[in-house]
């Protein structure tokens, strides 16, 4: 395709829940049931070492996880040093710390599974 | 020659575990990492190998550890353990006495009833009899306990008893076998031949009374040489590979040879040497206030052993260290769970690169207070008060863009980010240029001490606040409230850190004794290392934590961990919950 | 879709239309690429229907480009729309109707503003007077021509001589209708059939025998907008959102789609192309795309004006496979030829759209 | 004897209704339908604790029962008149006329009618059906879509008709939120495998348990909640909805597929509130409900004196507390109609 015109269509910013892959979002919500007691709070994020540093948000990544939108979790989950103030602060009981290592878990072994 | 064939299964059995043991042990030291290997030629020559000869006389035969811990389990396994020693032993003296050498096979010993005529005497024959039917009797009453046990674990103050595989069953029953077919034969031969003392002979007569012991002696005989030879080559395969292996591991720990971050030989070798004693699932809290018991190190390592998948126990452990503080064998529970745990976290080469560069005051003491303290601003606060008390010249390294210590990494199996987040913190630290450096989080503290290099003396603020009033730089005053004292797993049993906190609590406070003083402290439950389970399960740990705590009716909990602080707060609604540095501030 | 309660819905949202004597203002985007577009509609109100329609050659742009780009001020456009009152009174006429819809929401916006804020009204005579020493009254019924050929659709399906019915099937056309957003977004009341199921494109193509499509992103923009089209770095977001109703629409296999906005029906027949160039998909039947009519070329098809006579050889979709669904019948040699027989030139065949004789 | 009419024959009517006549007070109790209970009348299950609505309706039926209680069902005030003597005069359609010393109006709220949220559809789209209509569903004990299918996916949508400006509804209708939790809650019994979600602006748990029922609804229940509001919906060929939201916590727009759209419609004051509140000039808040004199120590008082105000007349209110408001505003007029008594 030869781009004559200095402009491409552009994609679209809104997470398409019926076609995104939610084999991460049901096996998070099997391994860590606590996550789905999440309100959104933002008590994790608030506290978070690598969430002052950097724009990691672990509220926002696992919000995001469960519509099924994984593409930037696996950079974003880098971040986390598994501290678990998080969990500390968290109202509702969510195992965050769990979480992360859950998701960093599955994208291990899908990782394994592509290579 | 004293020859019959039915000591072959026995002999047979005897040569094929010699050379398997030592096969498995020579693979096994041979994987140690070459320093671990060098300790061992370094303390083979050593008092260190007269001490393991000596613990192993206490541990292994004695049971001395499991004795004080539970009297009746150690007098089981003494009369096992200790009996059977003392049969071989005697045994072999009295076949040497009426042989007159040395040099007989090693069979002979194990017969000598069969082979030796009833009626020839030989110096102290009669003593040896004796001897030899008290400590069978001796056996018989161990075993006799041991069945109780397996049907009524309550009587030996055991909520539970180890569950066994049908293969271990096999062995068990092998095992229990041993002896009272011994006693059979041995009782058999003397109601035909006469001989044995006043436990064989008299119930050989009684046997003879009504049993045809022409028929029965000799394959009596053969029954049990089968049995030992079975034993012999069942044990490598069961639990009772502890027997060996226990010794083993008694030398290897003396020299000094450590557990690593790896799981490997020496991992292999404190595997089985875990006896399955069952000690571990009494002390362990998930077991008592979660009713969750397959994940104990008896049933974990039985795992590993048996090569059964083991993640999900893997992370089912507070590493709160209860077990490994009562293990009889002293095997690095700890640290061979925590080598099962997968490193997932992808390290590349701008991991945590976000982590700005160190800029802190420099000063002679550099205070890190750890991420957890952030969330316990009382004990921050508090510390801060001491510093300026004791007119301390104190840099307060990460009040604001500090990062975490790398342990929780650590405990997830994460070791190549920790260590990247370790090499970032110690930069920070050594920028301070501090002479001490005080953390008041245990987690910290452990991981700094074990696992950084740094020049700094390292100490928990407990440690710290001791040694600022034994200096005089710090006062304090008695205050009238009743204390108990909850020290931190990763302090006390993880640091072994136990005075200094109780020095400064008696100064400070009247502390209440408790059974849990020391290194016998319970789990707050709050602990990172466990992922498993829920916060339900961890509010009704710390829940059952504080309920025993208040038995003792104190004013204030104490404890010196953030991280404990607000886990036990979260259930302690009648009792304040309070930092040593709250109360020491306060004082 | 319940169609009983659309037009409860619709009930709510009937508007008042004037009966005769109208005002014209020409549309500068329609005029530009839909030339034909405009004299149908003169030459259908006039000699279809009799109606009085004044088309004043004085008439300008309404700047609702530049005012919708940030160009023009508010002041100024309403200057410019007081002199088309002024150019309606003087006339003698009261009933203004706008063939644009940008037009048809700037003229509605302003007039809703002075209604609010007589003392802008105010300040805009005094602007137009100091300018043009002209005066004006504001129209007494103000309807885009799409309500015109609403009102009148009853009257144009007694007329027809074609109807939105595939001649070779029976079965009636697919027809997807695009409402320009500025016709009824801002102001639902000022719409036929209101903001959410506009009737005033349906209720032509159901008067005319054909079948509407109600599509999930029937609503949505075509993606016109204004900064975003003219500045080119904007352009892929427009594009994508025609793209998005495209994909939308195709499922239900649509004949034809009609526009009641200049804008819209440009953009959605251009786009068409660009697409196909960009990433090789084109949409409609065999490659040929949608064709995309404004409803001055849809009334004069269904009247059965010549296609090339009203410019439908303007479009870039071709037009042929819907003429022939329609049984109109037309000469392919004449298609690119003017009124004098002169050949004006074919375009330049696309590497996926297919065009027809091409 | 005292006397008070009570206009309406919902849980507030027949509740005060009860609580009078044991008081020793003759009630004529007016309804406009031919069976107490009102709203309750539509509901299949109440919140938090999943009583049967019947059951509840039982029990205030079964009070009705009392020698001191004249009901009039089928009927309505053709006019209510406030004497110049304080006596309240009230002629009913049957041609009867009630006399009373005291009037309570109970007359309740009215749903939402939900095709005023154009967008959403309702009345259109044949999937998109209200918070009522679905407890019609759970009274058959089956949730199918107009097509008689299964739902794999079931969106509720919160605040219909409630905090929107767009429809001149400024308030909070107070009990949708926990409806919602309710609902999905039967949803999921009767669909497991259903994928199910509410659409919130806010969580508004104010009630004793309503919170643990949301976390339950969550955990156990698996129900998924985005926070946004629904802008518009629309139909696709296998009459789907489409929506579209933004999932305001991650501050993405969300597009998605429903087989079914349950929009949970809000209370507005019903007729019955305002042709009593016009023909007796009771004052009305700006949300369309009767102006209570005081908010807090004169909730059951309106501005003319005489008359009293129970239950969702005057603003919306779960069950418990229209009972408690009742039982308040019987106890008022107990004490009213003792000072008046001449």
């Amino acid at each position: 395709m030869i781009n004559f015109w200095g402009y491409s269509i552009s994609e679209t910013r809104s997470i398409n829940y019926d076609k995104n892959d939610k084999a991460m979002t049901e096996y998070i919500a099997a391994t860590v049931p606590s996550s789905k007691l999440c309100i959104g709070c933002g008590g994790c994020t608030a506290g978070c070492t690598a969430g002052n540093l950097t724009d990691f948000n672990i509220r926002k990544v696992q919000m995001l996880m469960k519509r099924g939108e994984t593409k930037d979790a696996k950079e974003q989950l880098q971040k986390c040093m598994l501290c678990g103030k998080c969990m500390l602060v968290c109202p509702r009981g969510v195992e965050t710390r769990k979480m992360i290592l859950e998701m960093l878990n599955f994208i291990k072994t899908n990782q394994k599974l592509e290579d | 020659m004293y020859y019959d064939h039915f000591v072959l299964p026995f002999t047979i059995g005897l040569i094929t575990l010699l050379i398997y043991l030592c096969f498995k042990y020579y693979k096994w030291i041979k994987s140690f990492p070459r320093e671990e290997r060098k300790k061992i030629r370094k303390g083979l020559f050593s008092l260190q190998t007269i001490r393991s000869g000596w613990e192993i006389f206490r541990e292994s035969l004695l049971h001395h550890k499991i004795f004080k811990t539970n009297p009746m389990l150690g007098y089981m396994h003494m009369t096992f353990a200790f009996g059977w020693f003392l049969l071989i032993v005697v045994g072999k003296i009295e076949s040497m006495v009426y042989h007159t050498s040395a040099f007989n096979p090693p069979y002979f010993a194990i017969f000598f009833r069969y082979f030796h005529p009833a009626n020839e005497t030989f110096p102290y024959s009669e003593t040896f009899a004796f001897l030899m039917d008290l400590i069978l009797l001796f056996l018989l009453i161990g075993i006799t306990l041991a069945i109780t046990k397996r049907f009524y674990s309550r009587l030996f103050g055991m909520k539970k008893t180890t569950k066994q595989r049908a293969y271990d069953l096999l062995i068990l029953t092998v095992l229990w076998l041993i002896f009272p077919v011994r006693f059979l034969a041995e009782s058999f031969t003397s109601g035909l031949n006469g001989g044995g003392s006043f436990l064989t002979y008299n119930a050989g007569n009684f046997f003879g009374s009504f049993l045809p012991l022409e028929h029965l002696s000799y394959p009596a005989w053969w029954v049990y040489s089968s049995l030992l030879g079975l034993f012999f080559l069942l044990l490598p395969f069961s639990r009772y590979m502890h027997i060996p292996t226990e010794m083993v591991y008694i030398f290897l720990k003396n020299w000094g040879v450590k557990q690593g971050r790896e799981y490997n030989g020496y991992s292999e070798i404190q595997v089985n040497a875990c006896s399955r004693c069952g000690i571990c699932i009494n002390t362990c809290q998930l077991n008592s206030s979660c009713d969750i018991n397959d994940i104990q190190p008896v049933y974990f390592l039985r795992r590993i052993r048996n090569h059964e998948p083991l993640s999900k126990q893997a992370e089912n452990c507070l590493m709160c260290g209860r077990c490994e503080a009562s293990c009889p064998v002293g095997i690095n529970l700890n640290a061979i769970r925590q080598s099962q745990r997968p490193d997932t976290i992808r390290v590349v080469k701008d991991t945590y690169a976000y982590v700005p560069e160190p800029e802190v005051k420099r000063a002679k003491v550099a205070y890190f207070a750890g991420c957890m303290s952030h969330l316990t601003p009382g004990i921050i606060k508090s510390m801060q008060q001491i510093f300026e008390k004791a007119k301390v010249d104190y840099s307060f390294i990460d009040e604001r863009a500090g990062i975490c210590c790398g342990r929780p990494l650590a405990l997830s199996g994460n070791w190549q980010a920790a260590q990247i987040v370790m090499d970032k913190n110690q930069e920070m630290i050594e920028a301070s240029n501090a002479d001490i450096l005080v953390t008041s989080c245990p987690i910290c503290y452990k991981t700094f001490k074990e696992d950084y290099t740094l020049k700094a003396q390292i100490m928990h603020h407990t440690e710290y606040i001791e040694m600022l009033i034994r200096e005089g730089q710090l006062k304090v005053n008695n205050m009238d409230v009743k204390t108990v004292f909850h020290n931190p797993c990763e302090l006390g049993r993880g640091s072994q850190i136990v005075h200094a906190p109780e020095n400064v609590l008696k100064q400070v406070s009247y502390k209440i004794t408790t059974v849990y003083d020391g290194k016998k402290s319970l789990c707050c439950g709050g602990s990172l290392a466990n992922t498993a389970i829920d916060s339900g399960q961890k509010t009704k740990i710390s829940g059952d934590t504080v309920k025993a705590y208040t038995a003792y009716h104190p004013d204030v909990i104490v404890t010196a961990c953030p991280l404990c602080k607000k886990t036990l707060s979260k259930t302690s609604t009648e009792i304040p919950v309070k930092d040593i540095a709250e109360l020491v501030a306060e004082a | 879709m319940n169609l009983e309660g659309k037009q409860q819905i619709w009930n709510d949202y009937q508007k008042e239309i004037a009966d005769d004597h109208y005002f014209y203002a020409r549309s500068c985007i329609r005029q530009t690429f839909f030339p034909g577009s405009e004299w149908a509609y003169l030459d259908i109100m006039k000699n279809k229907l009799g109606k009085d329609v004044v088309d004043d050659p004085r008439h300008t742009t309404c700047t609702g480009i530049g005012y919708h780009s940030d160009i023009v001020p508010a002041e100024t456009i309403m200057t410019v729309v007081a002199r088309h009152f002024a150019l309606m009174t003087e006339a003698g006429y009261e009933n203004m109707t706008p063939s644009c819809i940008t037009s048809f929401g700037i003229y509605t916006e302003i007039l809703e503003t002075w209604e609010h804020h007589p003392e802008i009204e105010e300040k805009i005579r005094e602007y137009l007077w100091k300018a043009t020493k002209r005066e004006f009254n504001k129209p007494k019924n103000l309807a885009h021509t799409s309500d015109i050929i609403y009102k009148f659709r009853n009257e144009i399906a007694t007329q027809s001589k074609y109807k939105l019915v595939n001649v070779h099937t029976g079965r009636p056309l697919r027809g997807v209708d695009h409402i320009g957003c500025h016709y009824s977004k801002m102001f639902p009341t000022k719409g036929i059939g209101g903001a959410e199921f506009p009737a005033v494109l349906s209720g032509l193509i159901y008067a005319w025998g054909g079948d509407v499509i109600d599509y999930p992103e029937r609503r949505h923009c075509c993606g016109f907008g204004f900064r975003q089209y003219l500045v080119m770095a904007n352009r892929g977001y427009s594009v994508a959102n025609s793209k998005k109703k495209f994909e939308s629409m195709q499922p239900y296999q649509p004949d034809f789609i009609v526009a009641n906005c200049p804008g819209c029906a440009m953009f959605m027949d251009k786009w068409q192309y660009t697409i196909s160039e960009m990433e090789g998909t084109t949409y409609g039947q065999d490659g040929y795309g949608i064709p995309v009519l404004t409803y001055e070329e849809l009334s004069a098809l269904v009247l059965g004006y010549d296609p090339w006579e009203i410019g439908l050889q303007m479009h870039q979709v071709s037009v042929e496979p819907l003429l022939d669904k329609m049984g109109i019948p037309y000469d392919p040699e004449a298609k690119y030829k003017n009124v004098r027989g002169e050949n004006i030139g074919a375009p330049k065949c696309p590497t996926y759209l297919r065009v027809a004789n091409l | 004897m005292a006397k008070v009419i009570i206009i309406g024959g919902g849980p507030a009517g027949c509740e005060a209704a009860h609580q009078l006549a044991n008081q020793g007070i003759e009630v004529e109790l007016v309804e406009k339908s031919n069976e107490t209970g009102g709203n309750l009348n539509n509901w299949y299950q109440l919140f938090p604790d999943r009583k049967y609505a019947k059951d509840l309706n039982a029990i205030l039926k079964g009070h009705l029962e009392h020698p001191n209680i004249r009901l009039h069902l089928g009927m309505e005030p053709k006019k209510i008149e406030k004497s110049k003597t304080g006596k309240f005069n009230v002629p009913l359609t049957d041609g009867s006329l009630l006399e009373g010393d005291s009037l309570l109006v109970a007359t309740g709220f009215k749903i939402f009618d939900a095709r005023r949220k154009e967008e959403y559809g309702y009345g259109i789209y044949e999937n998109v059906i209200t918070s009522v209509e679905l407890e019609n569903m759970f009274y058959n004990h089956a949730i199918t879509t107009a097509g008689g299918n299964t739902p794999k996916r079931v969106g509720i949508i919160h605040c219909v008709g409630s905090r929107d400006e767009k429809v001149c509804n400024y308030h909070c209708s107070k009990l949708c939120c926990i409806t919602g939790v309710k609902q999905a809650i039967e949803i999921r019994e009767l669909l497991p495998e259903a994928e199910i979600f509410c659409f919130y602006m806010d969580m508004r748990m104010f009630g004793p348990g309503y919170e643990e029922m949301y976390r339950e609804a969550q955990e156990k229940y698996n129900i998924k909640f985005i926070r946004g509001r629904l802008s518009e919906a629309a139909e696709n060929m296998q009459k789907q909805l489409q929506i579209k939201v933004e999932d305001t916590l991650v501050g993405k727009p969300l597009r998605m597929t429903l087989d079914m759209m349950i929009l949970l419609v809000g209370m507005e004051s019903s007729e019955g509130t305002r042709q009593t509140a016009g023909e007796l000039g009771l004052n009305l808040a700006p949300n369309g409900f009767i102006q209570p004199q005081d908010p807090h120590y004169r909730n059951n008082f309106t501005n003319v004196e005489g008359v009293f105000v129970a239950g969702c007349g005057s603003a919306p209110m779960n069950l418990t507390d229209t009972l408690a408001d009742a039982r308040s505003a019987a106890s008022c007029i107990t004490a009213y109609v003792k000072n008046h008594k001449i």
